[in-house]
């Protein structure tokens, strides 16, 4: 048992589990931490059994990470290199001791096989250790992906060496770096216990637990009810349906990072081909509500123009937009709209120039609760213009497969890659090289934006070796979506998780977001290594 | 014997076609696994993961369906059901093997326990036909008619939430190591219990209604008269005589729905994030995992075959007109 | 719905000597002083309380269904500013989380409801009827493959069947959904239908259509299918109530139609919404308690088929109440006995009337006595 | 009986023979439920077919109706085999041939007023009948069989009917075809004294103005008698005699029919009884072996139980089945089953069985006592 | 008080004569019982009175549907939904002298009553037996439900004993009912009944589905039991002739009364109420002369709209105006020389009533006044 070592443990380390909730459902006994979906992964586990070599904190993306497996990480100016210096003294909770070569060894193993090969597929040239260190040659300039790289897990080369077959491997022993061991599995909850032996000393939690829930709702309740402690899971209203249960102890809090939700718009048809139309709509939308209404808070509001989650991406927003927020003017609106040659009929209705009244569908998967709430709210704002706007929702897999990559929508929300940069963000909305004509597979610019002074400056910002070249691009970038308004960012999609200090205290929290408070990510080692018990 | 071959062809060949059936439909889905995985992710597996998860699912090769179906007939006969997708790399077997004895556990005996109870209660209304047992029928009916996940959750709230008497999820102390000592079991009926008690309530007005009409019709036989006539007692005219021979139909009826047990549970699996094959399948369907989606439909179809061939002869062993002349 | 009885029914039908002539005089007898009262004994079972109660119940959903865009406070998807009332003057029963009016969604939702349950239950009735009849009236090689047909279907699990073939239609509205239910519900029906066909067949009267040179189809339609009304009422009642349970799952597991609002689809939003653990029961309950209502309604319009039908559960069904008030409980093996002046109705029950206690205390030493004496007899 | 000269042969069964395969769980074989039965129908007269239950009657008209296919044999009407093998031939045969069956209750859809049901029948016999064509043809068939008048009948549905109505009914639906021959299968058995015999006297007035050619089914010895001309009797499948009804009843030949007609109550001869006759009919799916009545006869010998004996010319067109009548050496020695059965058996002594059942009295209250 | 029924001594005081035999054990009296329980309720027995003797063997016959079963079934309380017993008594007589009313005991005096004193044997044996019970323990459990204490061996070994006195091997106990034939059951439906000894036994047509020679056999072992154990039976049949032959006396019912009660070869030679003498003139003979068959004309009432006089009124040769008013009443006929404790029910032979109702009296005629 892993209570037993508490009250008089030097450690400082408590009896108490912390049990960490997650709504993925049953669990199989795969906990290979690089193929994605195993338990280990999707539970979170991975990340405290295995230790990735820096730890980046995404709320700010431009301060220096924080050395973790690795002393440090150097790149060459065009970020097609890095040197990987290992940390000293670290070893496998078996006892051997972790070298460059498991680093090294890692790294080969993705490239070797790519189906683990999530990060960089086909963009590893070459691993070689020289000197204690490791050096990884990418084919392409990573500037955009570092933090990726930063995110390996680094698996002991001894044990994995003797695999036959890495992809199916299902890992039962777990022998990582990391603050946890594994004690035990079941197809419901998996516990851990502490690595006595850990480099960064003995964790203060006396064990871990990850329990799987089938839904959201029963992840809600194990929240509200303190039969778990941290985990994440969309609760509506959770001020009151969470945090009102234990106002002390129960706490939310936002990471950071570039994610965000965007309406996209089908630049290619009516109403949307008309980029007045479009800023028209994106001055009736009322973020604040949006985010208040569908989104209870969780996801908090977009404020600047650029469509740039703030204060991540403060940092990346150009100076001429420095400060300009979004707000709603349906007078404006309707000006840009008259402007543009638009009316009104006798009953209200906008008429295009055309003379067509304008109507538009909006889209989502059926069950996806806050998007199609936020799409109440956008098609409410339109109707505000007279246009006549409908939420239709449709089924997951059609819209999977029929209406996202063919661009059979006039208006559906969907997310963006997250990031170490806005470029993710940018480029997903509206990169020309991601541009295929209606009707093909389009892996991203679902919305056909086409504009090449844009698609120019993304590539320049993947490649460009120094800052300013990235500055200008970046400008570039955000007057075209400020001005085209190709597609429109409702809310800002960071990571969130909910926590109870009631055991523990020393998560990430507003005033102190030191790491992406989920604990399913590399910072779990990092966050873990800074809980301290309530009471001994 | 010509009974038991013409009856074997018609399930070998309902089988079949049922496993046919079942092998095409997850096929004729648009959408892939690495599609739905990205979905489930929203944004957390960049777009670049894509091609790395094809291979892993083995994909990106392109088999003929056919040949996939021949496949999959040869593999079926070797037991192997393949590899999950949802769950890689774990077998199917594997994964099911985990989860069908929970769903038949507490399904199981919910059923057996809604049946009998229902039995009996079905035998009093049906036999006091015309006093205030009658009264009882509507209560039961409005709980049969209510949506099951409506029920459950609202016993959730109630008992687990603001009462606190039970525990909301799962299907037993997470904190416990499953095995066979009285600490776990007992952990596994505590954690049962509400759901169990959802699917009795939900469950039991079809076997009142079934034994009640039934009994109804039975009292009014002669040998039920016969039997008041012989000065018998009350509870064993009632229980020898007119339970005994209604409940002939409603134990065939059992048998069935004890087929159903292994996939009607879905939504109580849901609610109550108990572990069972109702939500693997419901998991399987929503991250168009194939190969566990064919062995769910498998193991359901096969057990409802089994439930129908057991009413078949549990009727003929029950009831001994149709049992052979001694 | 209720597990089903065809096997037994087939054995059943098999071992059991044809009705007693006594039963259907009974029967004769009953409908006819039913009719001489007036009504006509199509309608008879509007004396069935419970009948009548679920065919009000029933009405008054279909009216509903039928006025409720016209009669619904508000637009049912309007957004208002009061978020998550409890029922109030202006909101009778709530708002939601972007202020919509939940009656209003409940009145709307009516229809979805009601078109989706009646046009599965219809459609399922039919595949169920036809394939059903057709196999218990052919016999043979095409009643192997039909049962087999539908065999299959039972077979196949429905649940995720419908979550799957819904799943693959570009767009799921009422309609498709009620379809979906009908193509994978019809089986339970079909597999009834056909075990009380084969019964049928072997009846006599069918036999005598025969001899007297009846073609097939005639048969069927004219002489079987007729005979099989109540259970294809029945079975019609049993898959609304199916269809209309299944429509409001998948809306609550997020499929189905969210465009138009239906009790399911408000569910779903309550349920994603936590109203239970918010507090907002205003926003659960109703839509829950309209589904069971609806549900009742159609049970007890069961009740009523049943007891139409069956001669033997008629007549003490139609006055269950008046039997109440005579003090007359009809029981099997005790026939009551009840005293009756002439001319007046006044009446004294032996078994609990006070007035006949002297006379029940000698009959009772009486047989105290007799037992005493067959003891002492040895 | 009225027609002596010999009437022109209608419908003739030769050596039919049904088995029905026995289906349950586990077993397996046949029902021999006819065997090697020849019949001949001849018009404006009345066969009757008597027996004891489940000896195969109903079998014998249903297999004449064609509404199952025979095992073995042939059916020949007027002269021509015409056993059918489709429906067209069917419909045509069934023009001809109509059936009366045995139970009034079971045999008229229960949802058709009376009108529905002999409409169907005029139609499909006489072409398509309206209005007052149609009015006029129900009503001379109700009148036939003495539903009068018409009019309150023609509208009744079944159950409003009583039995012997209902009965009527079936015949007058039998008679829409205009059939030459009528299958009668007990059509009175349900009935009620009186109601049997206006339906029996109806029959007699169908076949002496219309000259129908009738079989008619019963157990009931006497009515067979009093309405049949010729009569056959059957036991276990086979036919055991037949001969003209009136000296089949007064002077029966087969063991069996000597059983039967002095088992039938009479109460004009108290004395003529067989008593203390036990034993059952005999299973159907193992027929005992030779004569079938050999189990029950008291005059069976080997060769009874060995061989199967032939319809023997016992008299004056009279048959019988009986090796009693043979001139084989080994044949049995035949007399009026009364000498032999007449005594009532001796039985266990009730005394001791009276005192037995007290005994176990005491010894309860015995029981009790100590209790 | 009126816990008697109020007419029940206006009945006797009708000079209802002294039918019964001087030690009755079994007496109904005014029995009225209704279908259904409304207003519109059918009154199918309206004060039916009957007693039946110690030993005696009494016949019920009467047309179908004039309420044989039902009076069976009342006078034991098992008549089934919608059936009420509106009035009357059924006095039964113990061997020690001492009279219980069935109709006024309460739940558990009743069964402790049933079976030991009186015993009912149903209609159809085919459905009588719990098909899902051997028949053995069907026996026992009667036995072991009046014997408390008893065990199911002792008990079985009487019901071995019993199935023995019925003619039944022994091994039998462990039948289904459904592996025994028709007359089987039948049998073992007696030997059910007779397993607590009743004084009355109560057979509603015992043979009504069998053969003949099955029915010769049942009635045989009826009669022979009767002989030693010495009960009273009650039997219900359609079959007048098999009652003639069996019964001591014989009552015919007529649209739920008794119109006729005698001794039964005084019904059958010489009928005094015209119902009788045409149900017998509706059966044809076996054997002697074929005599003419005149039937009954039209059919029985509806019992739910009978108004007042004799029932038998509209197919009655010798009804006239009187009849339609005054209601008959149970008489000694009037007919010089008969039997002084036969009855019947018929104006014409009650003239009293005629004239005390102011209508003219006619005279017995010729039919009913045969010596
Ligand atoms: N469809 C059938 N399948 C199997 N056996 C049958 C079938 N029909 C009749 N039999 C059997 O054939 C035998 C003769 O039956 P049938 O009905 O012809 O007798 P029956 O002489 O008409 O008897 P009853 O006088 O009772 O009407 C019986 O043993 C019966 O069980
Ligand atoms: N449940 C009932 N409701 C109304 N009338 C009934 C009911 N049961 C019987 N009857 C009527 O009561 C009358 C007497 O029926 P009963 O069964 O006693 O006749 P029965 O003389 O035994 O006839 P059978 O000879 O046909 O057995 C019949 O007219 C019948 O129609
Ligand atoms: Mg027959
Ligand atoms: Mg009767």
């Amino acid at each position: 048992g892993c209570s037993s070592n508490s009250g008089g443990d030097d450690s400082g380390a408590s009896s108490k589990v912390l049990v960490v909730g997650m709504p993925n459902g049953p669990q199989s006994p795969n906990q290979n931490p690089l193929a994605t979906g195993s338990a280990s992964l999707s539970l979170g586990y991975a990340f405290v059994v295995y230790e990735s070599l820096m730890q980046v904190n995404e709320l700010h993306p431009t301060d220096d990470p924080t050395p973790w497996l690795a002393e440090s990480v150097e790149w060459n100016d065009d970020s097609t290199q890095a040197i990987i210096t290992p940390r000293e003294g670290v070893k496998w909770s078996d006892g051997e001791d972790f070298t460059a070569d498991d680093i090294a060894f890692s790294v080969q193993l993705r490239k070797d096989n790519p189906e683990l090969n999530i990060d960089f597929p086909d963009q590893y040239e070459g691993v070689s250790v020289e000197d204690g260190k490791v050096v990884v040659d990418f084919t392409t300039s990573q500037f955009v992906n570092r933090d990726k790289l930063y995110r390996l897990l680094i698996v002991p080369e001894h044990i994995w060496g003797e695999v036959d077959n890495p992809v199916e491997f299902t890992d039962d022993e777990m022998i990582g770096t990391g603050p946890f061991v594994l004690d035990k599995f079941t197809s419901q909850s998996v516990s851990l216990k502490p690595n006595p032996d850990y480099w960064g000393g003995a964790p203060k939690v006396g064990a871990l637990r990850y329990d799987t829930f089938n839904d959201n709702n029963g992840l809600t309740t194990a929240l509200t009810t303190g039969d778990a402690q941290w985990g994440w899971t969309f609760i509506p209203d959770y001020e009151n349906t969470f945090i009102a249960k234990n106002p002390e102890h129960f706490h939310q809090v936002a990471g950071g990072g570039f994610g965000v939700d965007v309406l996209f718009l089908n630049n290619q048809t009516k109403p949307f081909n008309n980029p007045a139309f479009r800023q028209a709509l994106n001055l009736t939308m009322d973020r604040d509500e949006i985010s208040k209404k569908a989104g209870y808070g969780v996801w908090p509001t977009i404020t600047s123009v650029t469509g740039l989650p703030t204060p991540t991406g403060d940092a990346f927003i150009a100076d001429e937009f420095q400060g300009q927020e979004l707000a709603v003017d349906v007078d404006g609106a309707k000006q840009i709209l008259t402007d543009a040659g638009y009316t009104w009929d006798d009953s209200g209705a906008l008429v295009d120039p055309d003379g067509e009244k304008v109507s538009f569908v909006l889209t989502n998967p059926a069950g996806w609760s806050d998007y199609l709430s936020a799409l109440d709210i956008i098609a409410t704002g339109a109707k505000e213009l007279g246009a006549e706007a409908t939420v239709e929702p449709a089924v997951q897999d059609t819209w999977f497969n029929d209406i996202i990559p063919f661009g059979n929508f006039q208006a559906t929300l969907h997310w963006v890659d997250n990031g170490s940069t806005p470029w993710n963000l940018y480029s997903n909305i509206m990169d020309g090289a991601s541009y295929v004509p209606l009707g093909e597979t389009a892996n991203w610019n679902f919305g056909r934006y086409n504009n090449q002074a844009v698609t120019d400056a993304l590539a320049a910002f993947k490649g460009a070796s120094d800052d300013a070249t990235r500055a200008e691009a970046m400008q570039t970038i955000q007057q075209a979506y400020v001005q085209d308004a190709p597609g429109l960012v409702i809310w800002q999609r960071p990571a969130v998780a909910q926590y109870s200090t009631v055991n523990y205290t020393g998560f990430p929290t507003e005033e102190d977001p030191y790491a992406n408070p989920q604990p399913t990510g590399p910072q779990a080692a990092l966050i873990l290594s800074k809980l301290v018990p309530t009471e001994k | 014997m010509r009974f038991f071959v013409r009856r074997g062809i018609f399930y070998v060949i309902t089988a079949w076609a049922a496993v046919t059936i079942n092998f095409f439909i997850p096929r004729m889905m648009p959408g892939d696994p690495v599609k739905a995985l990205i979905a489930k992710n929203q944004g957390k597996i960049p777009t670049d993961a894509i091609p790395a998860l094809y291979a892993m699912f083995g994909l990106d090769e392109n088999v003929p369906l056919w040949q996939q179906y021949l496949d999959y007939w040869a593999n079926l006969f070797r037991g192997d059901l393949g590899i999950s997708f949802s769950l890689f790399p774990m077998p199917v077997t594997e994964v099911i093997a985990q989860a069908l004895p929970w769903t038949v556990g507490l399904v199981g005996i919910a059923t057996i326990i809604s049946f009998f109870v229902g039995t009996v209660i079905g035998t009093g209304i049906g036999w006091r036909r015309g006093t205030w047992a009658d009264s009882l029928l509507p209560i039961s009916t409005f709980f049969s008619a209510v949506p099951y996940f409506w029920l459950g959750l609202i016993a959730i709230f109630v008992f687990s939430v603001t009462l606190g008497w039970f525990p909301s999820s799962g299907s037993y102390d997470r904190s416990l190591i499953p095995s066979w000592d009285w600490e776990f079991i007992s952990s596994v009926i505590f954690y049962g219990t509400l759901p169990a008690l959802t699917i009795i309530i939900s469950s039991i007005s079809g076997w009142i209604l079934g034994m009640r009409n039934m009994v109804v019709t039975v009292s009014s036989e002669d040998y039920v008269t016969v039997a008041q006539a012989k000065g018998l007692s009350e509870r064993r005219v009632m229980f020898n005589y007119a339970a005994r021979n209604a409940v002939l139909p409603q134990v065939s009826s059992f048998a069935l729905s004890l087929g159903f047990i292994v996939g009607g549970t879905l939504i109580m699996e849901m609610v109550f994030t108990y572990q069972g094959i109702g939500f693997l399948l419901f998991n399987a369907v929503n991250a168009k995992d194939y190969p566990l989606m064919q062995g769910c439909f498998l193991v359901i179809t096969i057990a409802v075959l089994a439930a129908n061939i057991l009413a078949d002869f549990v009727y003929a062993f029950l009831d001994p007109r149709t049992r052979q002349e001694g | 719905m209720t597990i089903d009885n065809s096997i037994v029914e087939e054995l059943d039908e098999a071992s059991r000597p044809t009705q007693a002539p006594d039963t259907t005089a009974v029967a004769a007898a009953a409908q006819e002083r039913s009719r001489s009262k007036g009504g006509a004994h199509r309608f008879l079972f509007l004396r069935n309380g419970k009948a009548l109660t679920g065919l009000a119940i029933i009405a008054f959903f279909t009216l509903i269904a039928i006025i409720g865009p016209w009669i619904a406070p508000y637009d049912p998807s309007a957004q208002s500013d009061d978020l998550m009332q409890p029922p109030s003057w202006q909101h009778w029963m709530g708002t939601t989380h972007l202020g919509q009016d939940i009656f209003s969604q409940l009145i709307v939702g009516t229809r979805g409801v009601m078109v989706v349950g009646f046009i599965a239950g219809i459609l399922a009735t039919v595949i169920g009827v036809i394939v059903g009849v057709t196999a218990g009236y052919l016999g043979g090689i095409g009643d192997e493959t039909l049962s087999a047909l539908s065999n299959v279907f039972l077979v196949i699990p429905q649940l995720p069947l419908i979550i799957i073939i819904a799943g693959q239609l570009p767009s799921v509205g009422g309609i498709t959904v009620a379809v979906v239910i009908a193509v994978t519900g019809w089986a339970w029906g079909a597999r009834v239908l056909r075990a009380q066909t084969l019964s049928l067949r072997k009846r006599d009267f069918v036999e005598a259509a025969r001899a007297t040179g009846e073609r097939s189809w005639r048969i069927i339609t004219a002489e079987i299918l007729p005979n099989l009304t109540a259970i294809i009422a029945s079975g019609f009642v049993g898959t609304v109530t199916f269809a209309v349970l299944s429509l409001i799952t998948l809306a609550f597991i997020g499929i189905g139609s969210g465009s138009d609002w239906n009790w399911g689809t408000i569910l779903f939003w309550a349920q994603s919404q936590l109203a239970l653990q918010r507090g907002a029961w205003w926003w659960f309950i109703p839509a829950g308690l309209c589904i069971a209502l609806l549900g009742m309604g159609l049970t007890l319009i069961n009740f009523g088929i049943d007891e139409f039908v069956n001669p033997r559960l008629r007549s003490t069904a139609l006055n269950a109440r008046k039997l109440r008030k005579r003090g007359i409980r009809p029981r099997i093996g005790f026939t009551p006995v009840v005293y009756e002046a002439p001319g007046a109705r006044e009446r004294r029950d032996v078994t609990d009337a006070a007035a006949a206690a002297v006379r029940t205390e000698s009959a009772a030493r009486a047989a105290e006595a007799k037992r005493a004496a067959k003891g002492a007899r040895s | 009986m009225s027609n002596t000269e010999p009437e022109r042969s209608v419908l003739r069964a030769e050596s039919l023979r049904k088995h029905f395969p026995v289906r349950g769980i586990g077993k397996h074989g046949v029902v021999h439920a006819v065997d090697d039965v020849d019949l001949e129908l001849h018009a404006g007269r009345v066969v009757a077919l008597v027996g004891e239950s489940g000896s195969g009657k109903s079998t014998i008209a249903r297999l004449l109706a064609q509404l199952m296919p025979l095992t073995e044999g042939r059916i020949v009407l007027d002269g021509e085999d015409a056993t059918v093998h489709n429906r067209r031939a069917f419909r045509r045969y069934v023009g001809r041939v109509q059936m009366i069956f045995q139970d009034p209750f079971g045999s008229i859809n229960p949802i058709h007023p009376v009108r529905y049901t002999l409409t169907r029948a005029l139609r499909i016999h006489r072409g398509r009948l309206r209005g007052q064509a149609l009015e006029a043809a129900l009503d001379e068939l109700l009148e036939r069989v003495q539903l009068t008048p018409p009019a309150r009948y023609v509208d009744k549905y079944p159950h409003e009917l009583s039995g012997g109505q209902r009965q009527r009914v079936a015949i007058a639906r039998a008679l829409a075809a205009n059939p030459d021959v009528l299958l009668a299968d007990e059509p009175i058995s349900m009935l009620d004294v009186s109601i049997r015999l206006g339906i029996l006297n109806l029959l007699k007035d169908l076949r002496d103005r219309l000259k129908i050619a009738i079989l008619y089914i019963t157990h009931d010895i006497a009515s067979a008698r009093y309405f049949a001309d010729r009569t056959a009797v059957m036991y276990a499948g086979r036919i055991v005699e037949t001969g003209d009804s009136e000296s089949v009843t007064q002077d029966p030949k087969h063991p069996y029919t000597q059983l039967l007609v002095r088992s039938a109550p009479d109460p004009d001869d108290l004395e003529a009884r067989a008593h203390g006759a036990r034993g059952e009919a005999p299973s159907l799916v193992n027929p005992p072996s030779g004569c079938r009545f050999n189990p029950r006869c008291p005059f069976a010998t080997e060769l009874c139980r060995t061989e199967v004996p032939p319809l023997l010319e016992v008299g004056e067109g009279r048959q019988a089945a009986c090796w009693g009548y043979s001139d084989r050496p080994d044949r049995p020695q035949v007399t009026d089953v009364i000498e032999v059965l007449g005594e009532r058996p001796a039985a266990p002594d009730a005394a001791a069985i009276v005192a037995h059942a007290a005994g176990v009295d005491a010894a309860h209250a015995g029981e009790e006592a100590s209790a | 008080m009126t816990l008697l029924t109020p007419d029940s001594s206006a009945s006797t005081a009708a000079g209802r004569p002294a039918t019964a035999a001087s030690d009755p054990v079994l007496e109904i009296r005014n029995l009225s019982v209704d279908y259904g329980y409304e207003d519109d309720a059918v009154h199918v027995l309206r004060d039916v009175s009957l007693t039946l003797g110690r030993g005696e063997v009494l016949g019920l016959a009467g047309e179908s549907g004039c309420g044989k079963s039902t009076l069976a079934y009342a006078a034991t309380r098992l008549l089934p939904p919608p059936g009420l017993i509106t009035g009357g008594e059924v006095l039964f007589t113990d061997r020690d002298g001492t009279k219980t009313d069935l109709l006024r005991l309460n739940d558990q005096q009743l069964r402790a009553s049933r079976w030991q004193d009186l015993a009912i044997v149903f209609q159809g044996a085919m459905n009588s037996l719990n098909p899902v019970h051997r028949i053995g323990s069907q026996i026992a459990d009667g036995i072991m439900a009046h014997r408390p204490g008893m065990k199911k061996p002792e008990a079985l070994e009487r019901a071995a004993e019993l199935l023995e006195l019925v003619g039944i091997a022994p091994d039998r106990l462990r039948s289904y009912p459904h592996q025994l034939s028709g007359g089987m059951r039948q049998r073992v439906m007696i030997a059910m009944a007779l397993a607590l000894e009743p004084q009355v036994l109560i057979m509603d047509e015992p043979t009504t589905a069998l053969d003949v020679v099955m029915q010769r056999q049942i009635v045989e072992q009826i009669a022979e039991l009767r002989d030693r154990l010495g009960f009273s039976v009650i039997f219900i049949t359609h079959d007048v002739s098999l009652l003639i032959e069996i019964a001591d006396r014989i009552a015919i019912m007529y649209a739920g009364g008794i119109v006729e009660d005698a001794k039964s070869l005084d019904v059958y030679h010489r009928p005094r109420h015209p119902y009788s003498s045409a149900l017998l003139h509706s059966f044809p003979p076996l054997r002697g002369p074929r005599r003419e068959l005149t039937g009954i004309p039209g059919s029985p009432p509806d019992l739910s709209k009978l108004g007042g006089g004799c029932p038998f009124r509209d197919r009655c040769a010798f009804a006239w105006d009187a009849c339609g008013t005054v209601e008959p009443v149970l008489t000694a006929p009037d007919v010089d020389g008969d039997d002084p404790r036969r009855s019947v029910s018929c104006l014409r032979h009650d003239p009293g009533r005629v004239i005390a109702a102011g209508f003219e009296a006619k005279p017995v005629p010729l039919e009913l006044s045969q010596r």
